[in-house]
């Protein structure tokens, strides 16, 4: 039944009606994902594409009551404030693709969010995408392929690219999740791999992760531990990285000794899974377990 | 981003926490102006953004005129771990009984702010973790709830100090972390002085650049930091783009970090050396290219400059039309290579083929050709 | 505990909330000073804590300097709802284009703060909420998040205002609300002028009794209060008892509210009628029980005291030497009846009986008796 | 197993060298409570009838790792921080004594305590006790026999009078909760009947109510949803009670149309639940269940 966006997923936009979410919501429309509603406040009575815009989450709950999962397009000074208002709503899913959100609001929506039972994906996410079924995000389709492996990353072209190159190599995705490139995020590789160990579409993982923060060192830990069953092969992005540079993500930056290229892999080594130390050495990697 | 000594400084007068005395001066005037307001012995401290800045020779202690005046006029312009000094911040000299450290960071495994302190200050944390962990000790707040009395008190029992002076020090010092939105407010050393005064007497603080696009009165360091930027850097930021100069002579262009990352990583698996990391970011139009390519292109360190695009949204004729307009204003003998793949993968390849400009689809492929040829 | 309009405006004003003109006369003097700030047509307001003020004529409309003396002199003293007005608040006269509702609460249910709003205002939300609940809406803030932008952009839609028109109004408020740790701030009605100013023109405040005691702020309004108190209920007040007179001839003294209000009950089953409700709350000294038995052997409209003691922590001797020593040092011709169980029982109820007092153990037992001798 | 307090409850006392708590710490041990140490700022080092004290929480956790509950006397103004200081590490179930605590205070704590799964009892409590098991509280040990009725209550010394008169009628107590006395409190009725109705120690609950909030009126709802297997019997305090009047209780007051005793007992009624006009009436009502 794959992970986060599914069969089920009935989409709220958020933000609807900026540059950026319009033209993601024809996409996403056009690749099948069921989107019920945006909001734009201010801008409630217009419609967007056939789908009614609304001022508040609150009212395009009330009208479309099966709404379960917002995207946010919102940019980063009122991101905060709808994902907020997405949380207290009680819509469960919240994908944030807005960039540059301040981390101490990152910290303080995550943190409400866990309180209150809410999955956020992001912020700084190219979103999920469970082909065939449904897009949340702003990835390009075309490089996904319905299948079994299941995609977790902190990064956006980058797992086109696996992606791509694992549906040349004649293998599909299950779900492909970003988490984000913030260095916070809501869920983390933890969560999703929990989610996949628990999916029955998902035969083997792909994680790829990149320098700067602990995300991958934690998995590691809990690999070790034996809390997965199912294959996971690691990449890590930014070998060649300087430390104390930012690299791009605002979260890919090695700072003292932590979040090192190194440490990552001999952790990831020493739980037992396999890093490619190239894009294309995923497939060769995978294969072993299919 | 990092701030310069006196910049926190100025953070942590308006929020009134104890510091001792200091004066900047910009140059030798400033020096001698500074020299009446707080006489030797002082402190002379060079105004860069680093963490060795001691061990490099960046701080000294005159305790005459002649060597305030001797020392003061060495520093200034003098290169520290790579950085030249054109501001000296003097500080009055303190009798220090104790030196302690405490901090306000973000704890991104718990997501959570975590205050850190420890009984002993002046060096490095992680210094202090190495030698004496014991020593250190983290208190996690919760960004919801914020701090709760017990926090106060439990620094004061750990510091040996009085809870009233440590609320002088750690109540300002959360509000300003809290109101300014920071990564880190850190003061190391805290010093209680012979006299039995508790003062900040070093800090440092680094703001969040996603709130600093946001917040107006932060927005005046960046245009500081404008100033110190290479031409190269300027534009880079201009445009938005994440630009890192690097050693080498390979000039990578790329749409998303990751992606960009992994084909730095790629050239130098293959024995190529990167000379720039250049992160277009999102949704790369003809314009955003031409102004990325013509950065590299004027950078005389690069020789061979590598545009790898996985058009997603981004589509790739504009890509192309950047790429091609970037190569016809400018002069130029550097080599180029372009991987293209994405929406109007076609339009774009040829676009550049009437050029005589080949797109690889093979991003391996692509990277070999790079190094090789 | 509920504030007096002219005590909620020096809260409202300390947090620049926008409100009316307002002048405030203790007596006749007071009214002719502020006739010259505030000139008829204007509004005269009596000072009471009644929701019923308006409806009792204790709001006047003088439209003439006449008008406004003799109304004025009219209230001073008058009786509005069973209390004495002492007080006048004079108030500029507004042209009003629309009345609203606004209050932030505690949602006891839901354990959340609530803000509530209504498009219409000027009688109580009670009323509101009966004749037009679509009016109405609740919106509900979590106390460690705080209010997001999104509340006030709801509210200015429901009010058809301007999101900058509300934020004058609500982020004050809510700060009030906040800092003063209150049950509730109430504007009602808040209106719109036809000039365009938003007003809160009307407002109520509840205080939270456990704060006051914790705020030295706040403490002032409790000293104002404690003149208006009868003299039992200052010595009720001032020993910690928690004292309601009620209209019949028993007295009722117990050591906990919900036994204490269980026995009122009970008595009332029996066909007996409470003239006092007395809690001594836990740890019933000697002291504490003969101080409340004083209490109530001068109360005149009582003839029959009872007091019912569970004593778990309460030791009984101890209960047993107050009654005995209030009830030596009072020559009273009202009939005692006491109900004594707990730690020490055996003694408390001998020293009793050697005073020629029994001590019931059944409560009802015990009841039946008050009620019926 | 009866509920919240039992024999697996380790206890830390919070302010246990103030008059309050020295003197109930005492009383607690010798009624068989199992107390492993006590809290008091500035007092670490010293010791209260053998039992250690702390001047933190979390020093008294680390050398007395089995602690699972705590009980608190700190005062109003000090209170807040110590239950915070108590869910932060960790304890699951914090019984607050300590009356007058502002209401903003409460709803911090209590929210706070319910996004960390903790359980809250209080304030303004007499506390919990399992008889012959352990209690922890301020109760007089005396008047409670073990037994299979539960019992949960608003008040204090009135849970004593119906108990006392429950075993004069050869009856007993599983567990007797007082919920507190307060506007706003942690657990209130639904939860403490959801344990009730859980535990196989307990055959029927005597729920104390009285005027003032809707705590009654939402407990009704449930049961008449059919939650409740269990036989319930209640009582209401403060039927001749005055409206607008604060009777002792800071929660115990007639708002406008709201927590009414007939309210209360209509809603009782319709769910089916025998309402007794007196305590003694309790005993009679049980026993046609028992």
């Amino acid at each position: 039944m794959v992970i986060l966006v599914h069969e089920e997923t009935r989409l709220l936009v958020q933000g609807i009606t900026g540059k950026e979410g319009r033209y993601h919501t024809d996409l996403m429309k056009k690749y099948g994902t069921v989107i019920e509603a945006g909001v734009t406040p201010g801008k409630g009575g217009q419609e967007i594409f056939g789908i009614p815009v609304y001022d508040f989450v609150q009212d395009a709950i009330r009208e479309h009551p099966n709404i379960n999962t917002s995207i946010i397009f919102v940019p980063a000074k009122f991101a905060s404030d709808a994902v907020i208002e997405a949380i207290n709503n009680e819509i469960k899913t919240i994908i944030i693709i807005t960039e540059h959100i301040p981390v101490h609001d990152v910290l303080r929506f995550v943190t409400y969010a866990e309180y209150n039972g809410t999955f956020i994906i992001g912020p700084n996410t190219p979103g999920v995408i469970s082909p065939d079924i449904a897009k949340v995000g702003i990835m390009p389709g075309q490089y996904f392929r319905k299948g079994n492996i299941g995609i977790v990353s902190r990064s956006g072209t980058l797992t086109y690219e696996v992606s791509y190159s694992l549906v040349k190599h004649g293998l599909g995705i299950s779900t492909a999740v970003g988490i984000g490139g913030d260095p916070i995020t809501g869920l983390s590789f933890i969560e999703i791999l929990d989610m996949f160990e628990r999916d029955r579409d998902t035969k083997a993982v792909v994680v790829i992760g990149e320098i700067g923060g602990m995300a991958e060192e934690e998995l590691a830990i809990e690999i070790e531990k034996g809390r997965y069953s199912k294959p996971i092969i690691a990449y890590i992005a930014g070998r060649t990285a300087p430390p104390g540079k930012r690299m791009g993500h605002a979260g890919a930056i090695i700072e003292g000794y932590k979040g090192t290229y190194q440490s990552k892999v001999d952790n990831f080594r020493r739980a037992g899974v396999d890093v490619a130390v190239k894009p294309d050495e995923i497939v060769i990697l995978l294969k072993k377990y299919l | 981003m990092y701030l310069y000594e006196y910049e926190a400084i100025e953070l942590f007068k308006r929020y009134k926490i104890p510091i001792e005395k200091t004066c900047l001066a910009k140059n030798y005037e400033g020096l001698k102006k500074c020299l009446y307001e707080i006489p030797p012995p002082n402190v002379l401290k060079a105004q860069v953004l680093s963490g060795k800045r001691g061990k490099s020779g960046g701080i000294l202690f005159p305790n005459t005129k002649g060597e305030y005046l001797e020392y003061g006029k060495k520093l200034l312009g003098k290169d520290i771990a790579g950085m030249k000094v054109d501001s000296i911040l003097v500080s009055e000299r303190i009798d220090i009984k104790k030196e302690m450290y405490i901090a306000i960071t973000i704890d991104k495994s718990k997501k959570k702010y975590v205050v850190i302190i420890a009984a002993v200050g002046g060096m490095d944390i992680e210094e202090i973790a190495m030698h004496s962990p014991h020593m250190i000790e983290k208190i996690i707040i919760d960004p919801l709830l914020g701090y709760s009395e017990y926090v106060i008190r439990r620094i004061a029992k750990k510091l040996m100090l009085p809870v009233n002076e440590v609320k002088k020090i750690f109540i300002p010092m959360y509000r300003l972390f809290i109101e300014n939105k920071c990564l880190l407010v850190e003061i190391n050393p805290l010093v209680l002085t012979t006299d039995g005064r508790l003062l900040a007497i070093d800090r440092k603080i680094i703001l969040d650049d996603s709130f600093i696009r946001l917040d107006k009165g932060l927005k005046k360091y960046i245009d500081l930091r404008m100033c110190k930027m290479s031409e190269s850097e300027k534009i880079a930021y201009k445009h938005g783009f994440s630009y890192v100069k690097l050693n080498g002579n390979i000039a990578i262009i790329g749409n998303g970090a990751g992606l960009t990352m992994a084909t730095m990583d790629l050239i130098s698996l293959h024995g190529g050396k990167p000379g720039v990391f250049l992160d277009l970011g999102g949704g790369a139009s003809s314009e955003r290219v031409r102004n990325a390519l013509l950065i590299v292109l004027h950078d005389k360190d690069i020789d061979k400059v590598f545009v790898n695009i996985l058009g997603g949204i981004t589509r790739c004729d504009e890509v192309a039309e950047g790429i091609v307009r970037a190569m016809e204003e400018t002069k130029t003998d550097k080599k180029l290579f372009v991987r293209l793949v994405g929406n109007n993968e076609e339009i774009g390849r040829k676009i550049l083929f009437d050029k005589g400009i080949y797109a690889f689809v093979d991003l391996e492929e692509a990277v070999k050709e790079v190094v090789m040829s």
